[in-house]
């Protein structure tokens, strides 16, 4: 029993936020903002060779062959760097979906693009109305028929084969889009149970995925306003000395690092694919999304009415805790999931004390 | 305690609703932060004007109706549940009309008021300095008196609606020797003066609603001082003060945002989660008694009581308000909540989103929730000060 | 359009605080406690001077014809003086649907009594566990049948015709009794659809009673809190100088203020009997019993260790806003009634807003 | 990362909860605020101790296993999934016992573990005086040296357990004319020394788990001092260290407080609100979560980490958690919940009540959350004192 990430762990997350720092500061993610696509091909290939894109790939096909213990720190810095690139999408979802139901030489063909940082993924599932940042993505998995019955079936369907409907929605770091499409036998890659299964891993992986970047998005508004309150001085003084305003950061510290250990576990339950899976991940998500939420409206309470301009960087976090919060389950939606897991069916043990001897 | 409207009451009611369901447009204007918008509004004001309506309560030889507080509220309670637009000179209506009503010469009422009541003259304030937000008394920005003018310099920020304005109403120091509050002078000046820059604000929406104003050696004739000189903290105070500041947030509005969300928890509630039930019925509850207690307010003004601190209780109560309504809407919306007006699958919902970043504003401005606490822990339950 | 009291109502107030405060501190309720009853019969008649015990009564049997309007600020003093007497259950309850459903033989034998201070009354509803103060209650009146079957009735007992349970509860001030007995037809005093009526008025005044000494209750204790906070002195100085002593009781303030205009509209409702009144005094209760108990949790915060003794008297109130928080109802159980009307019904117009014109 | 227990703790678990299964009392213990319940807890101490289960933490030499956090957590976890009996001698053996380790002589160890570890000595603790509450350097209280004796005088309070405790830890101001947290000394007392004084004050709930303490010339010999004279500042806060902080507030207390309130929430949930539902299972969540947080810091320490102002994180999540717990009980409960446990109807739901009082300490003992809240802006965001 441990509850700790390797050495190798704890310094590639380090790595990953040099990198991101110097690669990905707010002047720059504003200038993407005003491109037609919002994403920057020089940059993917940039997180390729970081060794980012290739995380989760077998490594037959190049990749690392890691799973989402290595990965949930990265993505928490992916989240503190409010990266405005489908990462999440590719790496934590796409990538296992297909080396789980691609044949071989679907595989052959797209996770090399992947790791060479040539093609990106995105996943859409009846459970969420939006395939997020569709437009940059080469192949799309999408997730035909119910969620049990036997018409279900995972696809891989080229970008250039769908219609995409743009939904502009408030967070430029990650768009909305609709995917009208037609499932065929050709780009149908699994049915059945086994399509089921894929389908509800990668639901989890998805929300997972979500709840690390919300907890690096905590964090980082929480930084962001403890650094403010600082340097903002009013009635003579820094604001940040001011015990209304420690006592309410303090107060979002607290719900961020309680939702660390619920999210690092979820990762193991992913990685394991343990029976607690489902319970975790839920928790994880609605802990971390919670946490961020508090945080965003803490961090623009603290900044006021400079948090509230365009031209302050606080509303590129604020705007991804909103949009996260939502994605991929909202709170309720997830601690409704537990609920039914430990309320009703009585399927959820509690963590070291429901041990068995 | 009489909780039934009287006849005049319920005649007051009845033809202001008959008024506004014959003159609200049938489509809600462009926003006001737009140029066109603006324009649009500033349409609808005269409108108003013209049918008497701009601004109910003032005394009828400024253009008003001269009616009591109550009838304000039922007017107010018919203008939002007939949807008007909002209204775009609410700095010059309900803050700077009624203090010139108190503080100005016969020319200085004779040139704005009227000016103001047609819509004429859009009024933008200027109270905050980048270094003077909730710490309002740290103004810096200079008024030199040199003749018959003041010099104005400095710089004035978070000038809600001066993109398009055409005056705005700031306090400036006259005495440099002077701190905090004292040495300030109250000062109306033309946007279009020489001198005078007005850069737009850009919100988290990208819109801007906001701009700063900027003073550079601004020569205004010494007329443009409401006020004494000097007395400036005193004038500002009784513009901000409480029977204005509620103008500006009438209980009908939130009302209007409570009906909203239970229509909308209606179209939901198969679906929506059974916490949020309660959630729809606390944020009903809480505009009731926001509406409820602003009848006390006013019925207590109206026997000549006054009010003090409890402002403060109002703001922080109509602020928390605000923000859960939108919060709970949000989470009735799920992903859709995140979708901008002008998204394919957004529907009417957008509206939800751009009232929820609104809201956020709520507890920052008009004195942030944090120092409205100090207030009612020092004036009202008699706290020491640290 | 009119909401405020009379000066007569609020001179009224003055002078039953006045009252209270010099017949009714802490010292003397601590005596109370150890006595055998825990009420006093001396104090019952000094109430009934006050003109306390006689406001409801009609004015042919030696009362005041007062209405709930007059009533509600005395019973906010009740609250905010912890009185331990059945002050509600008598005046508030008891005396309307005596005056409301009993015979003129029975309201000519009892009502005058009250009126004197010679005897109380308790009310027991079948929506509530337990009666209150019923072993001092000389009529109980009770609720028989359904809510609304063809069985429901209305029965005056008196207490020595009854089996008291004794229930022993949190709260000193206000006992708690499972009352056994047979209803039969000699003490039936109303059946139907007129029994219907008066006990749900009955029940709504037993709320509203509890709501406006909810609302007492709460404004002493934060009164006590701040005056505590001003007298203790940690790191030199005032604990109450510190912000998040302030800010914490100013937000109890907050919600104390505005249940003040909902209890008094709901008072209005009941005297005048309108559509509107069982959510209006649902939203009393619930928004009073709120304030009430975040006023609690937070007085003992401010009072730190020393709130939690039994000989600091701060407790005396925290006690009296658990009980009373879930006497006549719980905060949700209100909600929901409202949540009933609005949501489902659309029966509950708003305030104003919804007015006809 | 590895979430699995090992074959080796598995076997712990297993020999604890077979020992537990054959020894914790069939039914509850009387409260330890009684004589009688108080020497019903002392012999269970002895049980614990025969069956070496008292310090399971502790080092073999001084009656322990020795065994490390993670074993200690499963430990925990057990004793409370048996439902056995609080710890009378906590203070002894969680917060003194290692501070004796660390600090003690020989002398001081061999004459007080064994007998804390058999439950002979029972030890209170006195770190609070009237004056010095959150603010723990305030203290008065003085120990005067006087040949081979510390002469000790002055009052502490909030003495847990010391009504019919053996010993008493305290510090004392050595240096008369020290400041705040300098020129203080770490004495240990006997209770029946005289010119000790115990005063018992009773709760809210009439209960008196908590004394005053008065020392009236009381003469202990120097050998009562841990560590050295001037150095009971440092002893004390390694005495209130988060390790041993941590032993008073296992994840598997909460656990096993989220369980029963599943299990109520189960019993209640026809008639319940469908809001409670949510309610408890954030509360399920969140006893989760602190569970999973001591995993964490419970691992960084075995790897050679320290925990600082983490702490404070600590304090105010498991009390938060602790008083939401309650309060979901007997929001569930409605008007039974607040019937004593001896009342005819009170099934066995009197205990939430109870429990709820409890709870109502955390967030007030061992350091306010204000206090908490402090500490974490300024230590942990880097925030300026005030």
């Amino acid at each position: 029993m441990e509850l700790l990430f390797t050495d190798d762990q704890l310094a590639f997350q380090e790595s990953v936020r040099g990198f991101l720092q110097k690669e990905c500061e707010p002047e720059r993610l504003r200038k993407l903002w005003e491109t037609e696509s919002g994403r920057s091909p020089e940059f993917w290939a940039k997180l390729a060779e970081m060794g980012i894109l290739g995380m989760t790939a077998p490594e037959e096909h190049g990749g690392l062959g890691m799973n989402e213990v290595d990965l949930v720190l990265v993505l928490e810095e992916i989240g503190r760097a409010a990266l405005a690139a489908p990462v999440a999408e590719t790496v934590a979802v796409g990538v296992p979906l297909l080396a789980a139901c691609g044949s071989p030489a679907l595989q052959a063909e797209w996770i090399p693009k992947v790791v060479a940082g040539e093609a990106a993924l995105s996943f859409g599932h009846a459970d969420t109305p939006f395939v997020h940042d569709a437009h940059v993505a080469d192949l799309l998995l999408l997730h035909a028929g119910g969620r049990t019955d036997s018409d279900i079936a995972v696809h891989a369907v080229p970008r250039g084969d769908v219609t995409l409907v743009h939904e502009p929605g408030n967070d430029p770091a990650g768009r909305l889009y609709r995917v009208e499409w037609q499932p065929s036998p050709e780009t149908r890659i699994a049915t059945g149970a086994v399509a089921g299964t894929a389908l509800a891993l990668a639901f989890d992986r998805a929300a997972l995925a979500a709840a690390a970047q919300l907890v690096g998005i905590a964090q980082q508004l929480v930084d962001l306003a403890a650094h403010y309150a600082t340097q903002r001085e009013q009635f003579g003084r820094p604001i940040g000395s001011f015990q209304a305003i420690k006592h309410m950061l303090a107060s979002v510290q607290v719900r961020v690092e309680f939702a660390r250990p619920v999210l690092y576990r979820a990762a193991w339950t992913v990685a394991e694919d343990t029976a607690e899976r489902m319970v975790a991940v839920s928790h994880a998500k609605a802990a971390a999304a919670e946490a961020a939420i508090l945080a965003a409206r803490t961090a623009l309470q603290v900044h006021g009415a400079i948090g509230y301009t365009w031209e302050v960087d606080l509303h590129i976090w604020m705007k991804r805790a909103w949009a996260l919060d939502v994605a991929w389950g909202t709170r309720l939606w997830h601690r409704a999931r537990i609920g039914r897991a430990v309320l009703d069916d009585s399927a959820a043990p509690s963590f070291g004390y429901s041990a068995r001897a | 305690m009489d909780l039934t409207f009287t006849p005049e009451e319920d005649a007051f009611r009845r033809e202001a609703r008959g008024w506004l369901e014959a003159h609200v447009p049938a489509k809600p204007l462009p926003s006001m932060d737009t140029a066109e918008g603006f324009a649009a509004h500033r349409a609808w004001e005269r409108t108003l004007n013209d049918g008497r309506w701009a601004m109910v309560s003032w005394p009828e030889a400024y253009g008003g109706r001269g009616v009591n507080l109550i009838e304000w509220l039922i007017f107010e309670e018919e203008y939002f549940r007939a949807g008007a637009p909002g209204r775009v000179n609410q700095n010059g209506i309900f803050l700077l009309g009624p203090t010139l009503m108190d503080y100005g010469t016969d020319a200085q009422k004779a040139r704005h008021l009227p000016r103001m009541a047609a819509g004429e003259d859009v009024w933008a304030q200027g109270w905050s300095e980048p270094n003077a937000g909730s710490d309002m008394a740290a103004i810096r920005a200079t008024a030199r008196l040199d003749g018959d003018h003041y010099v104005l310099n400095g710089q004035k920020t978070w000038c809600s609606r001066a993109v398009f304005a055409d005056w705005i109403f700031c306090i400036f120091r006259t005495d440099p020797e002077s701190q905090r509050h004292r040495g300030l002078t109250f000062i109306l000046v033309p946007l279009d003066a020489e001198g005078v820059k007005v850069r737009p604000i850009a919100q988290l929406d990208g819109e801007t609603g906001f701009a700063e104003v900027f003073f550079d050696d601004v020569h205004v004739p010494v007329e443009n001082r409401l006020g004494d000189e000097g007395a400036g903290w005193r004038v500002a105070m009784a513009t901000a003060g409480f029977e204005r500041g509620l103008m500006l947030r009438s209980p009908a509005r939130f009302q209007s945002t409570a009906a909203r969300l239970v229509a909308l928890y209606k179209d939901e509630a198969e679906q929506a989660d059974p916490a949020l039930r309660d959630a729809v019925v606390r944020a009903w509850m809480d505009a009731e008694a926001y509406c409820l207690n602003t009848y006390r307010t006013v019925s207590r003004l109206m026997s000549g009581g006054s009010i003090g601190a409890e402002a403060s209780l109002n703001k922080i109560f109509w602020s928390e308000l605000d923000v859960h309504m939108h919060e709970t809407a949000l989470s009735l919306l799920e992903a859709r909540g995140q979708l901008l007006p002008h998204a394919p699958d957004a529907g009417n919902v957008g509206r939800w989103l751009d009232g929820y970043l609104f809201s956020l504003a709520g507890p920052i401005y008009a004195g942030t929730n944090e120092i409205q606490r100090n207030v009612i822990a020092e004036r009202l339950l008699g706290l020491p000060k640290a």
